[in-house]
């Protein structure tokens, strides 16, 4: 009764191979260049690179992030789409055409209506 | 008597009722035009005087037509469903048993009104205290005309707002805390009572009083029963109040103006007392029946604590106070109707329900009395009044002292005044309690009890003498002496108590036959 | 869109049979939603002087949904259902108890907008969002009470719930307003993942999300399931708990309350709390019925000690403590939500859980009319005096003696002493709800819990008739109209309750589901 | 493949999201933390829905909706919380939840003007408790 | 045994084509970019045109010194590159160059789900990158990435989902046997709004706004040298051709083509490919950059609503022909 659909996972194991065969690759190639390459680290060498001139201030420096709106309208248009996917395939299943039709509309109403909302918002737009 | 139809009768009772909340919502509007009076504040209180004149004049026409032939059945009866989900009716009667208290309520609460149109109560704006005196008055007169649990207890929680505000608003020392003390302390003994009211009504499948009463608690087991008249025991009891649950009772009345001190002696106490008559006793026979020793024992020792703590304020430098020494002889003198409704007979429960009215009628002129003491010395303190510079009532004002000493004695008990038949009866009831109940428990109680009225006539001779007799100090300034109004507010309650002592069957002849028809189960 | 996506996600494995959608028994939550969308619309082209027309639009949205109650009562239209041969059970039901909470949070949003007309101006806070969330927030508290399946009855409650977090934190520049937002964020969304990993294993067990099915699929669960299927019962509760505030998950509450705008804090005692109730009742009255020996004694438990918890905390409240009033009324609030359990526990224990349920309802029902007018008058006093003290409200009958009277009204309500005879009488139908049921122990925690509750209401009502301090100055007459019609509003239907309770307490002896 | 191995590891995701909810200080990681609870119980989900499909026990594949659902959820979560966060962060320059404290009931609250109401209550009921004890201040009030 | 044998065939060869397939890519740029530019390009290396010059490149990245900078978060900075590069391998696996079962290497029922999930992994490289190397400019890098990567997977995503809807599934070979010709027109606009979307997500000009030389030096990669440098190099090509492959697969046909679909389809993608990678080295000449704020604007008010308007179009078509 535990087993889980065993068919289910044969092609994502194949996968699976393949992404170690993947990482083996990456593991040989970075192992090679270790062998190959020289090794000579100097502070200069090792300072942070700013154009050549001396570094000010620390690396993860504060900076005034504009970006957290955008993220904020993608967690929330993007997870909403996955939605889509699912009913995109029942949308060919006969008898269901209208209704779904009624509902996608609804669906990308709500999608439009955000978007205006943060065009009108002034979200897209940069001062 | 004139005869007056039954559905007249309906009006008479219902206008009764709610006539108070009427006119408690009115008086908190603006006086129409025309009735405006002098000031705004006299014109509320002279409307405050009116409805309770009203009020006293349509209880009077009820009991007028109530049909005396027949005290024990329900007269006036409205039956109306008002919340069928919870099986709640809107159900009101009168019978032998309510009819007086109806009466006294609506009398001493028309006393009161009157009372304070001439003495404005000092402290908050006299609106509001009528409109709260007048919620307290349909409470009380609610109480005593429902004939349905929960709206029992809707009407005995009504009284509690309006008495807390009349308190703590325009009380004396300490009167927030009395207050307090007295919400709290009904409270929690009335929302157990609630549990215990719901149970009977939950197991007993009815709410309606009438109907547990034919049952005679028939249809309730007597787990059920027993666990019921704990639960609703132990509300009434703090209202009552029973030693040791009365210890909220002195501090309210020290604290509480006349007029609150007069209702609250006069009317307030006697619901628990009623409560126990019209509820436990026909609900729940059994359940009483087994915790009847232990209620009589709680009585007779009341009676005896009330009396000793009242000797030990009147005494010399006992710092004693004449209000909180009336609130304490009141524990003693409820504790004597109480012994009567714990003997379960028609001898002792007519003892109690007599006693009742006689002390709602004494205490109340006492406490008229003592607040008429209070304006003219300021004081209330046995030593201050009794000292040196004392009030020497006869003296300086002969017909406030006299009364203070008719009072006196006929809270006493003294034949021929009310104060006498009640707690003669109960204590006869005492001597031959009702079947199954240990005659030596209630013999005992009965010598505790006679202990009680030896102690009771000693301290109240002495609040006589320490504050009526005594040389007149020189050079103190006249104290006045009865007005008119005080004489017009006193006068009905002192002819009422002679008419109770001489013809005690005015009074007896109306509850008798509906005690006698609760005690057998309903069976008329 | 949330339950017709819903349903056309469960279908696929079936043979396809479109669905025909009963339009007339969404109406209430769609029309809400509906409205918030075009309320949001609006704010976007409305010019900054016309955004007063938003809250307009608001109330006479939610008056239209309130009215789109009436054609459906008596009806039990059930929508959203699966195939019959796959059972035939419904995602969507508009029955007794449907109709019955979504009047009450309609009704509640409706007194909240318009308290919160004068809030809006006077805060400054962004209308059209404000409005937004509210109607965003009451449709999915109205879509609640009529979900039958697992997964609407947790997406409604979401949907209760996110706007709710905004709206606490929309004081933009206020400290207060975030934290409160945070708070209440922070423990709700744990809330909803213990409630979601309960729902987990009731699934697993089950194999079903639809109420009526997972009933009766319980009891003929898998004898090895037993302890996930137990797990997943107290897990699911108490998710639920948390949202209504019971204990031990109550300590958010006055905290959130205090940082939040008046209104919103009102909001949230009211509907927030129903969201909460609802889902319990749905949950253990239609999906656990044969595990009541579970939660009956859960509830039970956390019932005594939540109001136990809000009572204590509440009396021990110094009235001179800024905010101390909204903080009062949050304890408060958190005592009363112990009542309220209640009955819902005493549903375990009697033959007729319909009726301990319908005790709740009744009581929820006086609960929001009464508190939210408290809240407005609080609103009231806290306009002028922002620190939001008890003692703020010292004399407030000098000044406005209608106010003062409404909430001395209220309060007593809340405490259930007459003149609030709706406030005793529900009280009473909760204590019979527990008598009937046996609960004796639980009647008498709530007695005794009663009488505290009644010190602390009335050491506030005695507050407002107090003489003003010495050098106190008195509040400005002038009140905003919309905050003395919520508050009459209140005391209307407080006043009107008193004198016909049947109209709530009715719910206890019919059959709501 | 063994319904226990996705069960454990659900179990194990979310014991650690308890863990963060409680342990975590920062309001991001606490966030985070929810979030892996929330993806616990979708892990918990899909593999229960597969298994129950499996012994068809369930057809209609409720837990692979409610999971496309908790998902929705989770982002909505995400979105609000992350715009609260910010919003604290920008107000006081910290995320630390250890640090809200200007909802708290403290005593701090207490501040003189609390002292002063509180002090004219008990005034009030000073001079309650003693309305007129003597006659002569009776009659100086009189006056 | 025989399926090992095939599997690891298939593995092999799917290897050797991501090794081989972007180095073709990059030669063509070069060269390309080249003659349009009026020069020649690289010349030397192997002579016949330089055909070995990226080789060289890359025998030269292999030989540099591998710098970590001191106050670099060492370990996620070593291992971005490898979380750059390997999605693109995975996503390569699942894309059906021919018709039937040996058409690709993995078939993968949910295709579309599993190719766009595992490409968003592909810039989470960057953006460790950017944040490990503890510079300012790779911070402002990464989160230019992550930025335009949140911009425009939705409209990807949507797009995407339009073609699953007319064809009822979301396998890309399930997509493949539905295709129609006239399927080209019906869902162009979602191939546009898919394709350009891909570029924004590869940055490649003019998407390259967080590789910006002029403003913040190479971007996240400014610390990068040597083989891990490469590596990225590597994974942006590798991307072209992933992208250029799923917009074949998705909306181009695939192997469908006028004739010789069942035998040589594989050339048919191919050459679909190859076109479009064109199309892409061709857009680099031909554009400037975009400013960070036009390409925000570009995704949410153009793509999005071009993708939406792409759905609807789409799902009415599809209830019309029911």
């Amino acid at each position: 009764m535990t087993v889980l659909a065993g068919e289910y996972f044969r092609s994502y194991a194949v996968v699976g191979l393949l992404a170690v065969v993947g990482v083996l690759f990456v593991a040989v190639a970075f192992g090679a260049g270790r062998l190959l390459r020289p090794m000579v680290p100097t502070p200069e060498k090792l300072l942070t690179y700013e154009c050549g001139v001396d570094p000010v201030g620390e690396g993860w420096a504060h900076t005034q992030v504009r970006y957290y709106v955008y993220a904020f309208l993608y967690v929330i248009f993007a997870v909403d789409s996955i939605f889509l996917f699912p009913w995109a395939t029942v949308f060919a299943e006969t008898e269901y055409g209208a209704t779904t039709l009624v509902e996608m509309f609804i669906f990308l109403g709500f999608l439009t209506i955000g978007l205006l909302y943060a065009w009108k918002k002034g979200v897209l737009t940069w001062t | 008597m004139p005869d007056i139809s039954e559905p007249v009768l309906q009006l008479l009772l219902a206008a009764t009722v709610a006539g108070p909340l009427v006119g408690a919502v009115a008086a908190l509007l603006p006086a129409p035009p025309g009735l405006k009076g002098k000031s705004p504040d006299q014109a509320v209180l002279r409307h405050g005087v009116v409805v309770t004149g009203a009020i006293l004049l349509l209880t009077l026409a009820l009991a007028a037509g109530f049909d005396h032939s027949r005290p024990s059945v329900m007269q006036a009866s409205t039956d109306i469903s008002w919340i069928p989900a919870l099986d709640i009716r809107l159900h009101l009667g009168v019978d032998g048993i309510s009819l007086p208290l109806l009466v006294l309520t609506a009398l001493l609460t028309f006393l009161c009104a009157l009372y304070s149109y001439f003495r404005p109560p000092t402290g908050a704006s006299p609106k509001a205290f009528v409109a709260l005196l007048l919620l307290l008055e349909t409470g009380t007169l609610a109480t005593f005309a429902v004939l349905d649990l929960v709206l029992f207890f809707l009407a005995f929680e009504t009284v509690l707002i309006p008495m807390y505000f009349l308190i703590a608003r325009w009380g004396g020392a300490a009167r927030e805390q009395a207050a307090g003390k007295f919400i709290v302390y009904t409270l929690l003994g009335s929302v157990i009572m609630l549990l215990g009211l719901l149970l009977i009504g939950l197991k007993a499948g009815t709410f309606d009083m009438v109907a547990l009463a034919a049952d005679g608690g028939s249809s309730l087991s007597v787990t059920v029963q027993l666990v019921a008249v704990v639960a609703v025991g132990l509300g009434l009891a703090v209202k009552s109040p029973m030693w040791p649950l009365h210890s909220w009772l002195p501090d309210a009345h020290t604290a509480a103006p006349t007029v609150g001190s007069v209702l609250l002696a006069g009317v307030l106490l006697k619901m628990g007392t009623y409560g126990f008559v019209r509820i436990l006793l026909p609900a729940t026979p059994d359940g009483l029946h087994a915790f009847a020793p232990y209620l009589g024992a709680f009585a007779a020792v009341g009676i005896v604590y009330g009396s000793l703590v009242c000797l030990s304020l009147v005494r010399e430098g006992g710092k004693g106070d004449l209000k909180r020494l009336i609130a304490y002889s009141s524990v003693g003198h409820m504790g004597f109707v109480l012994l009567g409704i714990a003997t379960m007979t028609p001898t002792g429960v007519n003892g109690a329900l007599f006693a009742n009215v006689a002390h709602g009628l004494i205490t109340g002129l006492l406490f008229f009395l003592v607040g008429a003491l209070k304006d003219r010395t300021g004081s209330t303190d046995i030593d201050a009044l009794a000292g040196v510079a004392g009030a020497a009532l006869y003296g300086r004002a002969p017909r406030l002292g006299a009364l203070l000493a008719f009072a006196a004695v006929a809270l006493l008990g003294l034949p021929g005044l009310a104060g006498f038949w009640g707690e003669m009866l109960a204590m006869f009831g005492a001597f031959q309690p009702a079947a199954g109940l240990s005659r030596p428990a209630f013999l005992v109680y009965l010598g505790l009890a006679g202990l009680g009225t030896l102690l009771t006539a000693a301290y109240l001779l002495l609040v006589v003498r320490r504050i009526c007799m005594g040389a007149v100090p020189e050079g103190a300034p006249p104290l006045a002496d009865v007005r008119g109004h005080e004489a017009a507010t006193w006068t009905p309650l002192v002819a009422l108590t002679v008419l109770a002592g001489v013809w005690p069957a005015v009074l007896l002849g109306l509850t008798d036959p509906a005690v006698q028809k609760l005690l057998a189960g309903g069976a008329s | 869109m949330t339950a017709p996506a819903m349903a056309a996600l469960a279908q696929p494995a079936l043979a396809a049979q479109a669905q025909s959608v009963d339009w007339l028994a969404i109406t209430p939550p769609t029309l809400t939603a509906v409205l918030a969308l075009a309320v949001l619309v609006t704010d976007l082209f409305l010019p900054e002087r016309r955004k007063p027309l938003l809250g307009v639009i608001t109330l006479a949205g939610l008056a239209a949904a309130l009215l789109t109650l009436l054609p459906l009562i008596g009806e039990n239209r059930a929508t959203f259902c699966v195939a019959e041969e796959a059972g035939g059970a419904c995602s969507y039901t508009a029955d007794g108890f449907t109709l019955v909470v979504q009047l009450l949070v309609l009704g509640g949003a409706l007194l909240t907008a318009v308290l919160s007309q004068a809030a809006v101006r006077d805060d400054r806070l962004p209308a059209g969002e404000y409005w937004f969330l509210l109607l965003a927030s009451a449709a999915g508290a109205a879509l609640l009470p009529a979900s039958r399946d697992l997964a609407t009855l947790v997406i409604a409650l979401e949907v209760a719930s996110l706007p709710a977090f905004a709206l606490v934190g929309l004081r933009r520049g206020e400290r207060r307003s975030s934290e409160a937002a945070l708070k209440f964020f922070l423990s709700s969304v744990a809330a909803t993942a213990v409630t979601l990993l309960g729902v987990s294993f009731v699934y697993a067990v089950t194999g079903t999300l639809h109420l009526t099915e997972i009933a009766e699929r319980l009891p003929a669960a898998d004898p090895g399931l037993h302890t996930l299927a137990q797990a997943g019962v107290a897990l699911t509760l108490v998710g639920f708990a948390f949202k209504t505030a019971a204990a031990p998950f109550h300590f958010w509450v006055p905290d959130t309350y205090t940082g939040a705008p008046v209104p919103v804090a009102g909001y949230l005692s009211v509907v927030g709390k129903t969201v909460g109730l609802t889902g319990i009742a749905l949950v253990t009255v239609l999906a656990f019925p044969s595990y009541g020996e579970i939660w009956g004694p859960l509830l039970a438990v956390l019932a005594a000690v939540t109001m136990t918890a809000g009572n204590t905390a509440a009396l021990r409240q110094r009235p001179g403590r800024r905010h101390s009033a909204v903080r009062l009324l949050a304890w408060s609030s958190v005592g009363q939500a112990g009542y309220l359990l209640v009955p819902l526990a005493a549903a375990a224990y009697t033959g007729a859980p319909d009726e301990a349920v319908g005790a709740t309802l009744a009581y929820a029902l006086m609960y929001a009319a009464v508190n939210l007018g408290a809240f407005a008058v609080v609103a009231l006093v806290a306009r002028t005096r922002p620190a939001g003290r008890l003692t703020d409200h010292r004399a407030l009958y000098a000044t406005h003696p209608a106010h003062a009277l409404a909430l001395g009204f209220f309060l007593l309500c809340l405490a259930g002493l007459p003149p609030g005879v709706v406030g005793l009488f529900a009280k009473v139908a909760v204590f019979s709800a527990a008598v009937d049921a046996g609960l004796g122990w639980l009647a008498v925690v709530m007695a005794l819990n009663v009488v505290v509750g009644l010190v602390y209401y009335l050491r506030w009502t005695a507050l407002l008739f107090r003489p003003a301090a010495d050098g106190a100055t008195a509040l400005p007459r002038a009140v905003p109209r919309p905050l003395t019609a919520a508050v009459a509003l209140a005391a209307l239907i407080g006043v009107a309750l008193s004198g016909a309770p049947q109209l709530i307490l009715r719910f206890t002896d019919t059959g709501l589901f | 493949m063994h319904l226990a191995y996705p069960a454990v590891l659900s179990a194990l995701l979310f014991a650690i999201g308890v863990y963060g909810l409680l342990a975590r200080r920062n309001a991001i990681l606490v966030l985070m933390s929810v979030e892996l609870m929330l993806n616990a119980v979708n892990l918990n989900l899909v593999a229960f829905d597969v298994w129950l499909s499996t012994t068809l026990r369930d057809t209609l594949h409720g837990g692979q909706a409610l999971t496309l659902f908790t998902i929705a959820l989770a982002a909505a979560e995400i979105g609000i919380g992350l715009a609260i966060v910010l919003l604290v962060y920008r107000n006081r320059g910290s995320s630390d939840i250890d640090r809200l404290r200007d909802t708290a009931e403290t005593e701090a609250d207490d501040d003189a003007e609390a002292t002063a109401a509180e002090a004219a209550l008990a005034a009030d009921e000073a001079r309650a408790a003693t309305p007129y004890d003597s006659p002569a201040e009776k009659a100086e009030a009189a006056r | 045994m025989n399926d090992v044998l095939d599997v690891a065939l298939r593995l092999l060869v799917l290897l050797v084509a991501f090794l081989v397939l972007p180095l073709v890519v990059g030669q063509a740029e070069h060269k390309t970019m080249a003659h349009m530019q009026g020069r020649l390009g690289p010349m030397y290396a192997g002579g016949f045109h330089g055909w070995a010059q990226l080789m060289a490149d890359g025998v030269k990245f292999v030989q540099k010194e591998d710098i970590v900078p001191a106050e670099a978060d060492r370990r996620v900075f070593q291992l971005a590159p490898a979380v750059a590069l390997l999605p693109y391998l995975l996503v390569l696996a699942v894309l059906p160059v021919g018709p039937g079962e040996s058409g690709s290497g993995v078939h993968v029922d949910a295709g579309v789900f599993f190719v766009l999930a595992v490409m968003g992994v592909g810039v989470l490289g960057s953006l460790m990158g950017g944040w490990a190397s503890a510079n300012k400019y790779s911070l402002l890098g990464g989160l230019r990435t992550a930025a335009q990567l949140l911009a425009y997977e939705l409209p990807m995503l949507l797009a995407a989902a339009s073609v699953a809807m007319a064809a009822g599934t979301v396998s890309l070979s399930g997509i493949l046997d539905g295709f129609q010709w006239w399927w080209l027109p019906w869902q162009i606009v979602g191939a546009v709004v898919f394709f350009v979307a891909g570029l924004a997500e590869l940055q490649r000009p003019p998407f390259d706004m967080p590789v910006a030389d002029s403003e913040i030096i190479f971007g996240a990669y400014t610390e990068y040298t040597g083989l891990r440098f490469a590596f990225f190099l590597l994974a942006e090509y590798a991307g072209i051709v992933i992208l250029c492959g799923l917009t074949t697969v998705l909306f181009l046909g695939g192997w469908h083509g006028p004739w010789g679909a069942d035998g040589l389809g594989w050339v048919w993608t191919l050459l679909k490919t190859a076109v479009l990678a064109f199309v892409v080295i061709w857009l680099r000449v031909s554009f400037p950059r975009m400013r960070e704020d036009q390409l925000q604007k570009l995704a949410w008010t153009t793509l999005v609503p071009l993708a939406l308007a792409q759905i609807a179009l789409t799902g009415i078509v599809k209830v019309a022909i029911q």
